[in-house]
């Protein structure tokens, strides 16, 4: 199999999650497109060891899965308590960062 | 042998976390004023440690004695290198006498502070250490890193107590030091990068430094050296980088500026003395002409704003600028008579700007204003405290028989000598600080009795204690400079033959036999 | 030595005839070994009495402040004739105390110089000055800080006597400075007056201006000869190039300018009026303001090679003698009307030094004799203010001959030793000095003859307006005749007043001080010498009688009378010397330092404080970019991350 | 490679979903498709125990938790279509792109050979293979994750941990604070009184009759009662009447008949929230 496509998906995967933390306002989607992003980057590293003939690219992919599992579960913590005080869970409504 | 030099560092920085960690005095009990006590009980120490390195100090040795030196961080070749010449010594010795005077002096200043009375005296014993280790410093590095870190004592000390814009006086001279600092750091990379191209790999000992920089190239030591030159200016503060100082004079303490005055800002003048000339002899002779002409112009400005002051600190401030002039002129004439003249200077004007700055600091406590036009007829009502204001006033003219006069004198023989022209307009500095002084001492101790000065108490105990030994020394050392010369003198040489100069020659020289028979 | 056919003054030195002296000092032993207890002693007793404070030292400050000075007249009186008793070439003793400082080659010592010269001084200083401080006992009893005033004297004597007997010019310029000090604060010793304080500031400052001369003199003796000592110059001295002896020579008359309150540093003298009468006839008469005069002869080892520096001493001396002598006939004030006198006079001595070999001894002779008759007169003229309460203005005195006896008689001996009247003190130095000066320029000698006019002028009319005529006492004014303590001192001021001259006896001063300024030299005149003085008396005499025709025979008004000349009004506004200084110097300084606060808090300060508020207006403006919005952070991550890539594909694809 | 070309489009369109979908549920349900393609994608590539993961992993939990705090969030919350930032979505659209178009360039500059493939890597197996690698090269990587992990969870534990601002109301303060009601304001010891229970009509969306007859309100809960569908006294009373009246066909009727007695129901008895 010609491991370009997969290669080429993972970018477009990727890029479209770029996009997405760009353009929705949802912490929770924004959240998934974080998740997609991570999602195709691990893609292409499992591609990647196939074509290199070794599982340090998936070991590299599981640990990448290992983290965004602890990072959902941090990061989803942090929206409930964001939403429990603010009843929001639009990222435009958490502007206290500003001058 | 015993580190003494890293002793008379540590032990007021020790002093220093003794008394941060006293418990402060709260408000209902009686005050102790123990965090006062045990800062002077450190300082004191700290005095007798330095007066045993004086006395131990051998006057025809070594240039540098007690020395010691430890590598610190190797790649970049820096080293823990403590070490005095004749010049170190004698600023560290002013350090060691000034600091438990201006202790004793601001026994209640530190109560209305930002923050408790420990802190204050704390931090004023850390920059009593951090002074000393920068006058002892013997590498470049530890230099730049003791030089930047007084100002972190000095900062809280401006910023925590004093007046009401302290803050702002705080920000502005940290900003100026550190604008300073920075291209004195960029010095000191160079410095490392010269030193590393060098055979013996890089190093910033400046014994071993000297002589690497002596044959560097031309244009590459100017830049180095104008690094050092603009950090010092700014720290000694030269026209036209001195506009921090009457802001700070007028903002802190009396104790904070005389540390601040008379210790901190020697930094500058020792600096251009050790560094600038020590290790760029051919940028130093360089810069000479612009250097003098800057610092003639220090001398006249510095005294004619004096002269239009209406607050008595930031006319002392100005004061300094003026003497300030005469110090970095007495310099960067490179012959023995304005070194030493200099150097004699920095401790002269250490001592008088620190009674002159101490004893209207008591002035302006009682009277709870600076400006000059709040006072009038003082000497009626506190004759003590006029006497000893005049007698700091007549030592900031230069009054022969008062020890800035000979430092004075040297400086402007050396000036003369090198280049009679500078000596001309200098010497005019002379007439400005009779005015300033006089004209300060007219309005405000002389005339009729204003109504709110009418109950002033004079000088109680405590304040004459801490003006006392200022004075004496002022005028002992204005009729028997011998002690400092003598250790000075050797240093001073060592620079020039450094620098490659030697002093010029009289035109037609006199004999001397005939004195020396009778000197017999 | 070049020639100068162009100058007017023919110079006996360029005719061999004149041989500049040479120091040699030889050690001090026997009685001279106490030279240094003259000049600590007094520092000793104003060390106590300052330190010590008012109140403590109430009860015997006066006491000892007399004694400090007495004993140092005691030993100087011995000195004077152990050095008496030696040969005229062993007649300078050198006494080394300390080295003072010692950096490099520059060295000075704390060392002494004791020759004839400084001898004369050193009994003028502590022989006037014990009879001063013994006056200033009664004159001070009732001001409640006469313990201080003592301790301010004590201190002037040692910083004078410091001034006279240093042996080289560093020393020199520490007693001159000395003197200086007290000077302020015997000015200012009632400052409660502002008037007092801003005169002893005044007298400071000018000062400070002719000590430019006197520091930068000493730099260019050190430059020159590498050396501050008398001594090593005054050998070499010949070598040096004329230009810089010129220099040395301006720099020095710029210092004695200063001190000696000449022309143009002369404002300060009338001002210091305001201290204590005691004060006016120690240091504004007798004794500090002639230091210039004993600078310049000191320096005659410079003088004598150059013209030019002597030709403006000559100037300056002739100036300040006439210019003096027409303000004291202007004054009202007693004090300043003497204080006139008194720069006219040093004004004679000036033009004496600037001389040369002709007249610098003839300077010190002077410099004694007004020394007595001056000081004599000043206390005289204590001792009237003592009898009127305090008033100074002559024209509410008169005819007092009758109230104060003594001090009328006393004065007297004093007026006419000042206006030479044939047999007093004044007549032999002053005389000696006008024809003195006929030998160098007609037209010196004239103006020094119609200033010997005026001073008889005035000095009759202060004479007149004082002892005779009608009375013009204040209300509630009862005078009467002064203590004892003060009047002893007037008597035997008097006495040498008109003894003075005694000096001139067999030569004895002029030889006396060939030592330390060489042999006299003398013209060629067109008369014989009595032909002068019968001249001189004449000039003198009319001035008596114009001063008689013009105050003796007129009532005098109580209050000055406005419309007068303008030379008069002139006289009384010091010929306007204050107010050219104002309007050249003080005006224009004032505006410049008022102009340079503001360049300074508005431009260099400026530039500062600018710099910080471009630096505030510009993070004001990029802190709109952070908009808080968690999602234009990331935008500008990734825009970012963009560049990065791209700049990483840039440079793999080039 | 026919499996990829289908299952591509599908993720391509489902990520692309994920930009427009208004409801966050359906992002969810989108990114789940996204996943198990995924899933299938690295069996493909001959990485059995990722899929293996990716499924129970990132499918089975990860996603749970987003369904779990969506539900916490509100379901229904869903995106406004105007956007808050100026020129944001437009600036993100460039900027992705161009994102993009320079990742893909950057891919296609690279040339991939040969592919060496996993079958000697994964002789002795998939997992076993992994096993090996991280507990002998990835050991310390592999640890630190467990930290990691235990600081997420301890993490998490402490977010959504609600912090307590006062003590706890113990039981005994309870009952003191219903005695205050009590007095104060009359509120009833007791529980409150449960709903209606009629011979012919026994159901919790009526509410009991009170001794005087008229319906106490209280003992229906609030939520049927915001829902609209609880049945009213009087509808109630219309219906005993028509039993009545069927009863009593000799027309005797009997007094104060419950629609007059519904007219006072308003008393302090009625929870004060509702009124």
């Amino acid at each position: 199999m010609d491991p370009t496509p997969f290669i080429g998906l993972s970018a477009i995967l990727f890029t479209i999650g770029c996009i997405g933390v760009l353009v929705r306002r949802n912490a929770i989607v924004i959240f998934m497109c974080v998740e997609l992003m991570l999602n195709a980057s691990n893609l292409a590293l499992v591609t990647f060891a196939r074509v290199h003939g070794n599982l340090d690219g998936q070991v590299a992919a599981f640990f990448v899965m290992v983290v965004a599992a602890a990072e959902v579960v941090v990061g989803l913590a942090i929206i409930m308590t964001i939403f429990r005080t603010r009843r929001s869970a639009s990222v435009d409504d958490a502007s206290l960062l500003k001058y | 042998m015993f580190p003494w030099l890293t002793a008379a560092l540590l032990l007021p920085i020790l002093g220093a976390v003794v008394v941060a960690l006293l418990p402060s005095p709260s408000g209902d009990q009686p005050r102790t004023d123990l965090p006062q006590k045990v800062a002077l009980g450190f300082s004191l120490l700290t005095l007798l440690l330095v007066a045993v390195i004086g006395v131990g100090f051998d006057v025809g040795g070594e240039r540098y004695q007690f020395t010691e030196t430890y590598t610190w961080i190797e790649s970049f070749g820096a080293h823990y290198a403590l070490g005095v010449d004749g010049i170190g010594l004698t600023l560290v010795i002013l350090t060691a006498i000034l600091t438990p005077v201006v202790i004793l002096a601001s026994w209640r200043d530190g109560d209305n502070g930002r923050w408790g009375v420990n802190s204050f005296f704390a931090w004023m014993l850390a920059l009593e250490g951090l002074a000393i280790g920068v006058f002892a410093a013997m590498d470049v590095f530890l230099f730049y890193v003791l030089f930047e870190a007084t100002l972190i004592p000095i900062y809280f000390l401006i910023g925590g107590f004093g007046g009401a814009r302290r803050s702002y006086a705080a920000v502005k001279f940290l900003l100026f030091s550190l604008l300073g600092g920075l291209l004195m750091l960029a010095s000191v990379v160079g410095l490392y990068v010269v030193s590393a191209s060098s055979e013996g790999g890089p190093t910033y000992l400046l014994t071993e430094l000297a002589p690497i920089t002596a044959s560097i190239d031309t244009v590459t030591g100017r830049w180095l050296f104008l690094g050092f030159f603009i950090a010092f200016a700014i720290k000694a503060p030269m026209f036209p980088v001195h506009t921090w100082l009457p802001d700070v004079a007028q903002e802190s303490t009396p104790g904070t500026s005389v540390l601040l005055v008379s210790i901190l800002d020697k930094i500058g003048t020792f600096g251009m003395l050790r560094f600038c000339l020590g290790l760029f002899p051919e940028a130093s002779q360089w810069a000479t002409p612009v250097v003098l002409v800057l610092a003639v112009a220090s001398v006249l400005y510095g005294g004619l704003v004096a002269i239009g002051q209406k607050s008595i600190p930031r006319l002392i401030a100005y004061t300094s600028v003026s003497h300030f002039g005469f110090i970095v002129m007495g310099i960067f004439v490179l012959n023995s008579y304005g070194q030493i003249g200099s150097t004699l200077y920095m401790f002269n004007h250490g001592l008088s700007t620190a009674a002159l700055f101490l004893v209207t600091g008591f002035l302006i406590n009682r009277r709870g204003s600076q400006l000059i036009g709040d006072f009038g007829g003082v000497e009626k009502v506190a004759p003590v405290l006029a006497g000893t204001f005049l007698v700091a006033g007549l030592s900031s003219l230069s009054l022969p028989g008062l020890s800035p006069f000979i430092s004075e004198f040297l400086v402007l023989v050396g000036t003369f000598t090198h280049n009679w022209w500078y000596a001309v307009f200098a010497v005019l500095g002379i007439v400005l600080a009779a005015l300033y002084i006089l004209l300060t001492y007219q309005r405000t101790m002389t005339g009729p009795t204003v109504e709110a000065v009418r109950g002033m108490r004079d000088l109680n105990l405590r304040e004459v204690g801490a003006l006392a030994p200022l004075l004496l020394l002022i005028v002992v050392l204005g009729f028997f400079p011998k002690p400092l010369t003598a250790i000075i003198d050797p240093a001073v040489g060592h620079t020039l033959e450094q620098v490659g100069v030697s002093d010029p020659q009289p035109d037609v020289p006199a004999p001397t036999a005939a004195e020396e028979e009778i000197n017999q | 030595m070049t020639s100068s056919s162009a100058s007017l003054f023919p110079r006996l030195a360029e005719e061999g005839g004149h041989a500049v002296p040479v120091i040699h000092q030889v050690p001090a032993d026997g009685v001279f070994a106490l030279l240094w207890v003259i000049i600590a002693l007094p520092a000793l007793g104003a060390a106590i009495i300052l330190l010590g404070g008012g109140n403590r030292t109430k009860g015997f400050a006066h006491l000892l402040g007399c004694a400090t000075v007495l004993g140092s007249f005691a030993i100087s009186l011995v000195s004077f004739f152990a050095l008496l008793g030696r040969d005229e070439t062993d007649r300078s003793v050198g006494q080394f105390l300390w080295t003072w400082v010692d950096a490099g080659s520059f060295r000075a010592d704390m060392a002494l110089l004791y020759d004839p010269l400084s001898a004369l001084f050193l009994l003028l200083i502590t022989g006037v000055g014990s009879l001063i401080h013994l006056y200033s006992i009664g004159y001070m009893e009732h001001d409640e800080r006469r313990a201080r005033f003592f301790g301010y004297l004590n201190l002037f004597v040692a910083a004078m006597l410091m001034l006279v007997l240093s042996d080289n010019y560093l020393g020199v310029f520490l007693g001159w400075e000395g003197v200086g000090l007290a000077s302020y604060l015997l000015i200012g010793f009632w400052q409660h007056k502002p008037s007092a304080a801003v005169a002893a500031k005044k007298a400071f400052v000018v000062n400070r201006v002719g000590d430019i001369g006197m520091a930068l003199g000493t730099m260019l003796v050190f430059a020159t000869f590498g050396t501050v000592a008398f001594a090593p110059v005054s050998e070499v001295a010949g070598e040096a190039p004329t230009a810089t002896m010129t220099a040395l020579g301006l720099l020095f008359l710029l210092a004695a300018c200063g001190k000696s309150a000449q022309v143009p540093l002369q404002s300060w003298l009338l001002d210091a009026m305001e201290g204590p009468t005691p004060v006016s006839a120690l240091i504004h008469a007798a004794t500090m303001v002639t230091a210039g005069v004993y600078l310049v002869v000191r320096s005659n080892f410079i003088y004598d090679y150059t013209e030019v520096a002597q030709t403006a001493v000559v100037v300056v001396g002739t100036v300040t003698l006439l210019w003096g002598a027409i303000i004291g006939c202007a004054k009202d004030d007693i004090k300043k009307a003497l204080a006139g006198s008194t720069m006219s006079q040093i004004g004679y001595m000036m033009l004496a030094a600037g001389l040369g070999p002709y007249g610098y001894a003839f300077a010190i002779f002077h410099l004694l004799t007004h020394g007595f008759f001056k000081a004599n007169m000043f206390l005289g003229a204590g001792s009237v203010m003592h009898a009127m309460n305090d008033d100074v203005d002559m024209r509410h005195y008169g005819a007092l001959q009758k109230a104060v006896p003594v001090t009328f008689l006393t004065f007297a001996m004093g007026y006419l030793a000042i206006i030479g009247f044939p047999g007093f003190s004044g007549f032999w130095s002053k005389d000696k000095i006008i024809e003195a000066s006929f030998g160098e320029s007609t037209l010196v000698g004239l103006c020094a003859l119609v200033g010997a006019g005026i001073t008889a002028f005035y000095m009759t009319r202060v004479m007149l307006m004082t002892f005779f005529g009608q009375k013009r006492w204040e209300e509630g004014v009862h005078p009467h005749e002064s203590p004892k303590i003060m009047t002893v001192p007037l008597i035997v001021l008097a006495a040498l007043s008109v003894l003075g001259g005694l000096l001139l006896f067999g030569d004895f001063v002029t030889d006396w001080l060939t030592p330390a300024v060489g042999a006299v030299a003398h013209h060629e005149l067109a008369f014989a010498p009595w032909v002068f003085s019968l001249i001189v008396t004449v000039v003198v005499a009319v001035g008596v009688t114009i001063a008689w025709l013009t105050v003796g025979r007129n009532e005098v008004p109580r209050t000055a009378p406005q419309n007068v000349s303008f030379v008069t009004r002139a006289a009384r506004a010091d010929l306007y010397g204050d107010a050219l200084n104002e309007e050249l110097l003080m005006r224009p300084g004032d505006r410049f330092v008022t102009g340079l606060v503001g360049f300074d808090d508005k431009g260099v300060d400026g530039v500062v404080n600018g710099t910080g508020t471009a630096f505030a207006g510009m993070s004001g403006t990029f802190r709109k970019l952070q908009t808080g919005y968690v999602r234009s952070y990331a935008l500008s991550v990734l825009s970012g991350a963009v560049l990065v890539v791209v700049a990483l594909l840039a440079v793999n694809l080039t | 490679m026919v499996l990829f070309w289908m299952l591509a489009p599908v993720m391509v369109l489902a990520a692309l979903g994920l930009l427009f979908v208004r409801k966050a549920v359906h992002a969810a349900l989108l990114l789940a498709v996204v996943m198990v393609c995924l899933a299938i994608m690295y069996a493909m590539q001959d990485a059995p125990f990722l899929f293996a993961v990716q499924v129970i992993v990132y499918t089975g939990a990860i996603l749970m938790l987003f369904l779990f705090v969506l539900m916490l969030v509100g379901v229904d919350a869903s995106d406004s279509v105007i956007e808050t930032i100026k020129g944001q979505r437009l600036a993100a659209a460039v900027v992705g792109l161009l994102f993009g178009v320079v990742l893909v360039v950057g891919v296609a500059q690279v040339t991939i050979t040969t592919v060496t493939g996993l079958d000697v890597a994964n002789k002795d197996g998939n997992v076993q293979g992994l096993a090996q690698l991280l507990f002998s090269k990835y050991v310390f990587a592999f640890e630190a994750t467990s930290a990691l992990l235990i600081t997420a969870a301890v993490g998490a534990m402490v977010l959504a941990h609600r912090e307590r601002l006062t003590p706890k109301r113990t039981q005994a303060d309870i009952a003191a604070e219903r005695m205050r009601d009590y007095v104060a304001h009359g509120k009833p010891l007791g529980p409150l009184p449960s709903p209606g229970v009629f011979a012919r009509h026994n159901a919790v969306d009526t509410p009991a009759l009170l001794p005087d007859g008229t319906p106490a309100e209280t003992s229906v809960s609030r939520v049927l009662t915001a829902r609209g569908t609880i049945r009213s006294a009087p509808d109630l009373a219309d219906d005993i009447d028509e039993l009545t009246r069927g009863m009593r066909a000799d027309g005797e009727v009997r007094p104060g008949a419950p629609g007059e007695a519904a007219a006072p129901a308003e008393n302090d008895d009625v929870n004060p929230k509702e009124k």
